[in-house]
């Protein structure tokens, strides 16, 4: 609330400095009417002063937040009675809880000790204290900045070029997100899955055939025997993945032929958001009608050609999964089929190729890269693909590349193995991460090279 | 009413001091579009257009244009941009069609069939009417294929060695063979500005059309490259009969026999070539060889 | 020149001796390219019926009519009032006692059990609120609507088979009977079930709501929303306006390119090592679930503004640059403004994937009992889809029908995100 | 910020229970509705003994008893005072579909069915991989019908219960196998505890509910879990009588039922008294309108206590009594 | 290097019948592009480039180019296509700084000061050097906007009612005053061609530029809307130096008093425009004004 209140003010303070800036800047060359002296225009001058007043107590205010907790935390602490004071660092986290619970009005347990209820006050007294005091320091350096700045104007000046250059500045630090996101991605696989291969030779979990990871985790239990050999989840991952593509591709591909080729605008106008519609259905929905509806219905329909289905048949995932994926290969297509010049197809259509011909001859090779590119997107999504498989694909890993049968796919162990116990010294855990790590690495691989194909063909018509 | 007569002149409001300055067209009743001037037909006519008016929805993009185009010879079409070159020529083998909103009156005849006729197929027709765009659009295939493709799907030949005849013929013709003879499994994209164009010639020819018809295929090609495809256009004269829209007087002047001259959607004038540039009978199209505008 | 008319002539007699079959290859590729499509809407068309098949009867409630005698006795012997005493008070008693009043005739303990079971637990709580509201109450009386159990909801509903043998279904006979009589003297109504849209979890069907769950996800929304939409608009704009074509950018690009395709789990992995385990921030908290999804759906939105950038034809910026615009306010005054709407579409895009998204929350401790309605992104939440992937777990039959129209909301929330989406698209799609 | 209310984790066997008893107790008593998650009662233990604080749990839900190892490792973390709260009893059922015909198992046809190395058929004291394909080639009075069930992992103490229940049960009754428990205990518990690996034993997660749903669709298969999703679901699915007595409520209650295990939960006691209402809601479990005979727990599928037990945790629970093992 | 000389004549292979035929430029030794034929000096010069090469890549498009822009005068570039007139035009403002792989080497001055200096900002260059681009780009904003948008940003007005005269004035220089007075709240875009081309003149205009760089400003008008914009180049010349790319002989020799022309990168020939129409000095030149091609 304080705080809020704090950058309010400073938000005020800011609008402030904006106005001085502007003025003085236009004072110094008498006035509005001289503003062509200058050598940016006013507001510049103006979003320079506030950047002046703002930023530095911005930076400040976040420090001071940050660090308030835990200074107001060890004045308290050096005020407890020394029984409390030595307790051990967690339970003193209690009492201090138990102290914050209090002082912020909310619920207490049991009876209010004297000491309690000084220290609680003492707090509160604190709080206030670090309050006002950031209130001080904040503004006052709020407003330091915004004299400097403000001093700093002058007609030759370049203030356009100093505020665009802080911009450009938050620019560049914003794109840099999407590196630290890998990194953070790739670290925290990496420490648990070099562990896990501590453990576990890396090839036995690159070319095992067996995967059994419920392995004990408490030298009292009897677990499975604890093998972790990944092909057969690379290959349940792959099964299910292949059967998704086999819906997909067909469908989506000719989906989205139909529609930007044959189909008339009426048509497209409702069809298009409404196989897009497919797109947006969260994938835990997919699951629940993977595992609820398109399982049984595989099954009992298996039962009746004298099949032997079982029920979380790899089937029922790719087929869902496929589904899925439909409008992702369809949209995908669409844009490689409308890059294809119309130039091609006037090509074709001017030698007298029928509508399918060109399609089937001219667009479609010419379109060929950058499908085979989505296709392979597709994949690492189906690859990636979590909840459809938690909720309908099993978790025996079946080394078979039967579709009938149940098998598990890599995404399905992570969420087991996490969700469940959690040893962090136990390879049955570790290799949850080891599992993310090449999943992480699959698809990477898969994506630089979908990309890649992508790009290198819209390239050549652009 | 679209042309630009005295009467239409309060709309567009002429500057004051244009026509003092030489610049505009001149506006007086010369200028009139009253039909076309000149010579429709054609000695022997291969296609015969009458009375012909092109609509993209609503607007009127040709306005009653008739006009025969005699066998073995190249007719050119200039005029302004946007006076209807373009859509006039690709009326001539319905490669409108492909443009939903175009929808085209009148009658067009190929060898005395009516192209528009709701039982004509337009697969045979567009074999017999072959046509080369603006900017060369070589399939990303090998050349060979680029070139084998026409007669491929319309199963013209029956055995491999009879399409490699076709397609050395045509390549020939086209004047390309020497160039790629030696790299016929080379993709067509691969190939200069220029060669493109005369591949994208060489496949048009290779299904033995009756018509060729160009549009501006010279634009975007360099000087050199676009001298080597006039003399073709030249030569194939022979055998093909052509019609070639382009935005150059000049070019116009060189490859053609017959010359029609479009303003606005309607044909203003035609006739021979020679006539056209020398004596124009029209003062739109006088304005227009003269460089008074374009 | 008669030769090459001869081969004319040819030429046209080939093609029309294939032109049937090529034409029948066309009709089998067009109906192909057709029946696709039809296959692809069949799909969306089955699993809407048969999740709304599942969950249209979750929308109302079965209530039963009760006379109720608010005693004093019972709830304020003292009379004073005191609003301790009230709001501890034995509510459940006046609906026992109307019960019974209704029922003198049930008076062995197990029967009467069975009895007091026809009524929801929650009903006691609805009379607390109405007596804590309105103390005067106490001695008067009232008729009252008040929730049936789930199973009588069930079976009022008509998925409990009343044929079978009583060992067979969870309703016994002797219950039948008692609500077979209400229904004959119509003190049994089915009402539109606003508990269910405002109410947090419960383990009670009939008192279980996706509030929470919406509150939740809405306070996930608005994290993942202001921060992932200025990010992923300056990033954007930073890529594609100012960058220099470098390793550096191509990296951030192939970064980008390649985490838009990260599968979500991962994401999860993530966030419970570096948001949870690192910063210690608490499990279950609107805030990390939004930050989580903000690293996720980033490349979403980064992607479509750039291509919205893209799609501002250059004409435009050099329109600017010409009149001596820097490029900052190239970007500020036109480009930006121009491609807005291709921008908003993206992040609505990506809102709703954040929307949807469960796989990473598992990770971060958001599949929790939270029944409380959270009040701020730090307070446990659950959110929607899980709050789905939950009840999807619950033994009650009558979670069934409450999951369906819970995924009923959510596609709900995401057709109309979609739907938004496409009319920004074609309201301000602009033809250069 | 400060935690002002209770953090759960534990079972999903007694996370049915416990969130019913939270919600009560959230809504009768001015505190917090607590947050609880299901993470398994090994995942619970595990987050449970990483320490104390208020970043870590306050109680632990588990389908079976805290292992001495595990109060071991909570010790080693800090976690000094554990209490143990028993609530009652679930039995572990094994249920087929009710259009499929009903089965009448034996713990020693189970041993046969699912564990990893059995008796050689042929005769003898070896033991060979699991041969049998079928419950005919089990037992001859059973259906022929191919051996398929689903079962929770490991993770779960259903999974432990079922184990020591079932399978060690039906294992004991081979002489010379009952006689290795003295010579070399870890040897003996390796047989009658390992299941069976080659896809007649799915491990179908934690999601019982799904089991239910599965088994529903799928006549053939048997699936493993608690009773309370067989009182729930008895119009979808039917209990398998084991030893020849029928699962039902009274036989559980009555320990005749020869598969159920207790259900417990632990508590921090350092956490007692500093996070708030954790007295409270250990009031409110132990209350008897809870889970005392006709206590809400009851109609959730949980098998009360015998009253003088209960009276005995309740005591202990008021008392804060700590945890004892006695091994 | 890049001319098109005998010794070069075998990699571009001339087809042999063409130069019989009249099609090609006739390749001999007045066709060798030897340094600029005439005189590269204005009277009074505006700009001046000394010795520019601009490269794309590795790849130059301009080759050692000198060329002064008088004051008060319209100097035409003409050329074949991609014969680096563009380039050129946007050496003189800078506005090559938006590419990446283009780099400009040599001297640009205006009035005494190098503008390729380092310390130089390009924004009060732009301010100076205004530009008009060949497709009339509108900002999607009000009419008044787009006029006032410069004066805005660079800080020229401190009132609304300057900034009002100067929109007004502008629109009256680009002659668009009387057609749009009563809609200036309406939208550019919502113009016709010739009239949103004449908004973009007024736009640059407004910020009271002394040099105005047009690239092809009529090649996407009608010839009505051409000879408007044409007569008002003509007018702007009395205020303003004006340089001016344009792909038609017609209108350099119509609206300027120097041409420049380019081939391949190089400044072939450059003189009074009526000195160069009438009597060219260069064979390529001469070539290229009888439309030898192009
Ligand atoms: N697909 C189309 N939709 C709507 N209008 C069109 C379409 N194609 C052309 N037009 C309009 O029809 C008229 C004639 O266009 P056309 O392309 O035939 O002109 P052109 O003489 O070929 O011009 P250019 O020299 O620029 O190629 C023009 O006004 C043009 O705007
Ligand atoms: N952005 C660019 N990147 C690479 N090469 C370029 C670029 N712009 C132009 N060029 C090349 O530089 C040369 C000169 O191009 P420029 O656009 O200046 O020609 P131009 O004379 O204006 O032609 P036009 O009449 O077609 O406009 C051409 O060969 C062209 O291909
Ligand atoms: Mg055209
Ligand atoms: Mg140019
Ligand atoms: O979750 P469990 O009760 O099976 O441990």
């Amino acid at each position: 609330m304080t705080n809020t209140l704090l950058i309010l003010i400073l938000l005020g303070l800011m609008a402030l400095a904006y106005h001085l800036g502007v003025r003085r800047s236009q004072k110094l060359v008498g006035g509005p009417g001289g503003v062509r002296g200058l050598h940016s225009l006013p507001s510049y001058y103006g979003f320079f002063t506030a950047l002046w007043c703002g930023l530095p107590a911005l930076i400040m205010l976040l420090l001071w937040v940050s660090l308030q907790g835990s200074v107001i935390r060890d004045l308290i602490v050096s005020d407890l009675p020394e029984a409390v004071r030595n307790l051990p660092e967690a339970r003193l986290g209690l009492v201090i809880n138990d102290i914050q619970n209090l002082a912020q009005g909310n619920i207490v347990s049991g009876e209010v000790s004297p000491e309690m209820a000084q220290a609680a006050e003492h707090y509160k007294s604190l709080l206030r204290t670090s309050y006002a005091a950031s209130f001080v320091v904040i503004l006052s350096l709020a407003i330091a900045g915004l004299s400097l700045g403000w001093r700093l104007i002058s007609p030759q000046f370049r203030a356009r070029n100093r505020v665009e250059s802080v911009l450009k500045w938050l620019l560049i630090g914003c794109s840099t997100i999407a590196i630290f996101t890998t990194l953070g991605i790739v670290l925290s696989v990496l420490f648990e899955s070099i562990r896990f291969f501590g453990q576990i030779p890396i090839t036995e979990f690159l070319f095992g055939l067996e995967w059994s990871p419920q392995m004990a985790i408490r030298e009292d239990q009897v677990g499975s025997s604890g093998a972790f050999g990944v092909i057969p989840l690379f290959v349940g991952t792959l099964l299910i993945a292949l059967i998704a593509m086999l819906v997909a591709v067909p469908i989506g591909l000719m989906s989205a032929i139909y529609l930007s080729e044959y189909a008339g605008s009426h048509f497209r106008a409702y069809a298009k958001p409404l196989l897009e519609i497919l797109a947006g259905i969260p994938t835990v929905v997919y699951g629940f009608f993977a595992a609820l509806t398109v399982a049984p219905f595989i099954r009992d329909n298996g039962e009746l050609l004298g099949l032997d289905v079982s029920s979380e048949s790899a089937l029922a995932a790719g087929l869902v999964m496929g589904i899925m994926i439909i409008p992702f290969i369809s949209s995908l297509s669409d844009d490689v089929i409308n890059a294809v010049p119309q130039t091609m197809r006037d090509a074709s259509l001017g030698i007298g190729a029928t509508h399918s011909e060109t399609v089937k001859k001219v667009i479609l090779p010419a379109a060929l890269p950058g499908i085979v590119g989505g296709i392979l997107l597709a994949v690492s999504r189906a690859i990636g693909e979590t909840m459809i498989v938690v909720m309908a694909a099993g978790l025996s890993a079946n080394l078979t590349v039967n579709p009938l049968q149940s098998v598990t796919t890599v995404t399905v162990q992570i969420v087991t193995l996490l969700v469940g116990d959690q040893e962090f010294d136990s390879p049955k855990t570790l290799a949850a991460f080891a599992l993310g790590l090449l999943l992480f690495l699959v698809t990477l691989i898969l994506n630089v090279v979908a990309l890649r194909v992508v790009r290198k063909y819209r390239e050549a018509y652009e | 009413m679209l042309s630009v007569t005295p009467n239409t002149a309060g709309v567009v409001t002429l500057p004051k001091g244009l026509v003092g300055a030489g610049f505009a067209p001149v506006a007086d009743e010369s200028r009139a579009i009253n039909g076309t001037v000149g010579d429709i037909t054609a000695v022997d006519p291969r296609m015969t257009a009458r009375n012909v008016n092109v609509y993209y929805g609503d607007k009127l993009a040709i306005n009653d244009v008739s006009l025969d185009i005699g066998k073995n010879e190249v007719i050119a079409m200039i005029g302004p941009s946007g006076c209807g070159k373009s859509t006039f020529l690709r009326c001539l083998n319905r490669m409108n069609d492909t443009i939903d909103i175009c929808r085209v009156e009148g009658e067009i005849k190929l060898d005395e069939q009516n192209i528009y006729d709701s039982s004509l197929d337009v697969v045979p027709l567009r074999a017999q009417v072959g046509m080369v765009f603006q900017k060369p659009n070589p399939f990303p295939k090998s050349i060979y294929d680029n070139v084998a493709y026409g007669p491929r799907i319309h199963g013209l030949t029956s055995s491999k060695s009879e399409l490699d005849d076709i397609v050395e013929e045509s390549l020939l013709k086209a004047g390309l063979w020497d160039e790629v003879k030696d790299r016929l499994a080379e993709t067509g994209t691969g190939l200069s500005g220029g060669q493109q164009q005369r591949l994208c010639i060489a496949r048009t020819i290779a299904v033995a059309p009756e018509v060729i018809l160009m549009d501006e295929p010279c634009s975007a090609l360099d000087p050199i490259a676009t001298a080597r495809v006039e003399e073709l256009i030249d030569e194939l004269r022979e055998q093909f009969t052509i019609a070639i829209v382009t935005h150059s007087m000049q070019q116009a002047a060189r490859v053609s026999q017959r010359t029609a001259y479009f303003h606005l959607g309607q044909l203003v004038e035609v006739g021979k070539t020679d006539d056209i540039f020398t004596n124009p009978r029209h003062g739109l199209t006088e304005d227009y060889i003269t460089g008074r505008f374009g | 020149m008669s030769k090459s008319e001869q081969q004319q002539a040819r030429t046209i007699d080939r093609v029309n001796t294939t032109l049937a079959q090529r034409y029948g290859r066309e009709r089998r590729f067009r109906r192909f390219g057709f029946f696709a499509v039809v296959l692809g809407l069949a799909f969306v068309g089955v699993m809407f019926l048969s999740i709304i098949g599942k969950g249209y009867s979750a929308f109302q409630q079965t209530r039963i009519l009760l006379d109720i005698e608010f005693t004093e006795s019972v709830i304020d012997p003292s009379g004073e009032r005191d609003p301790a005493v009230l709001s501890s008070a034995n509510y459940s008693a006046l609906i026992k006692n109307s019960l019974r009043a209704l029922y003198p005739e049930v008076k062995d303990r197990k029967e009467k059990r069975e009895l007091y079971g026809i009524v929801s637990n929650g009903a006691a709580l609805i009379l607390r609120a109405k007596v804590m509201a309105d103390p005067t109450l106490l001695g008067s009386q009232a008729q009252l609507w008040l929730p049936a159990d789930d199973d009588i909801d069930m079976l009022v509903k008509g998925y409990i088979d009343r044929t079978v043998v009583q060992s067979e279904r969870r309703v016994k006979d002797n219950v039948i009977a008692w609500i077979e009589k209400l229904e004959s003297e119509q003190k049994i109504g089915k009402f539109f079930n606003t508990t269910f849209l405002t109410g947090g979890d419960s383990r009670e069907p009939e008192l279980a709501g996706i509030g929470g769950a919406v509150m939740g996800s809405l306070y996930t929304l608005i994290v993942t929303l202001l921060l992932s939409f200025p990010i992923g608009v300056a990033a954007a704009v930073y890529l594609e306006e100012f960058a220099p074509r470098n390793r550096w950018t191509d990296l951030v690009e192939v970064n980008i390119n390649n985490l838009a395709a990260v599968p979500s789990i991962v994401f999860g992995l993530l966030g419970l090592a570096v948001f949870i385990n690192f910063f210690g921030l608490p499990r279950s908290a609107p805030l990390v679930g939004g930050m989580v999804l903000t690293l996720m759906t980033l490349p979403t939105i980064i992607i479509a503004s750039r291509a919205a950038l893209k799609a501002v034809p250059p004409s435009i910026r050099e329109a600017a640059l010409g009149v001596g615009a820097s490029k900052m306010q190239t970007v500020f005054h036109h480009v930006l403004p121009l491609s807005m709407p291709g921008m908003l579409t993206g992040t609505i895009i990506g809102m709703a994937q954040a929307l949807g998204e469960t796989a990473p929350l598992l990770m971060i401790g958001m599949v929790a009992f939270i029944v409380d309605i959270p009040g701020s992104a730090m307070d446990p939440a659950t959110v929607l889809p899980v709050q789905i992937f939950l009840w999807a777990d619950s033994p009650e039959r009558a979670f069934l029908e409450k999951t369906s129209a819970a995924i009923m909301v959510l596609l709900g929330f995401l057709i109309v995100m979609n739907v938004l989406a496409v009319i920004l698209r074609k309201r301000f799609e602009r033809r250069w | 910020a400060s935690r002002d209310y209770i953090s759960v984790v534990g079972s999903s066997t007694v996370y049915p229970f416990a969130t019913v008893v939270a919600e009560n107790f959230g809504k009768t008593t001015a505190f917090k509705t607590p947050k609880i998650e299901s993470t398994g009662s090994g995942g619970g233990l595990k987050l449970f003994c990483a320490g104390v604080g208020v970043e870590h749990p306050d109680i632990t839900n588990a389908s079976r008893r805290i292992k001495s190892s595990e109060v071991e490792k909570c010790a080693s973390n800090g976690v000094m005072d554990i209490v143990e709260v028993k609530v009652g009893y679930d039995g572990i059922v094994m249920a087929n579909a009710k259009s499929a015909e009903q089965i009448k198992l034996t713990r020693r046809d189970v041993f046969l069915a699912l564990a990893k190395q059995v008796p050689n058929p042929k005769g003898g004291e070896d033991l060979v991989e699991n041969p049998y394909k079928t419950w005919k080639q089990v037992n001859a009075a059973l259906p022929d019908m191919d051996i398929e069930v689903l079962g929770p992992p490991p993770t779960s103490g259903t999974r432990d219960a079922f184990v020591e229940l079932a399978m060690e049960g039906g294992c004991k009754t081979f002489d010379f196998i009952k006689a290795m428990k003295k010579k070399d205990k870890k040897a003996y518990k390796g047989i009658c505890h390992t299941i069976r690996e080659d896809g007649a034993f799915i491990e179908a997660g934690e999601n019982d509910n799904l089991i239910v749903q599965k088994l529903e669709s799928n006549p053939k298969a048997i699936g493993i879990f608690g009773f309370s999703f067989l009182d729930q679901n008895s119009d979808k699915v039917q209990g398998s009588s084991v030893d020849g007595i029928a699962p039902t409520f009274e036989a559980i209650a009555d320990g005749s039922y020869p598969v159920s295990r207790p259900l417990y939960f632990y508590v921090k006691k350092a956490h007692v008294g500093k996070i708030p209402g954790i007295q409270e809601y250990l009031a409110e479990f132990t209350s008897d309108k809870a889970w005392g005979d006709e206590g809400y727990l009851v109609d959730k599928g949980m098998i009360p206590m015998p009253n003088q037990e209960r009276n005995q945790f309740a005591a202990d629970v008021k008392g804060l009594n700590v945890l004892k093992l006695t091994k």
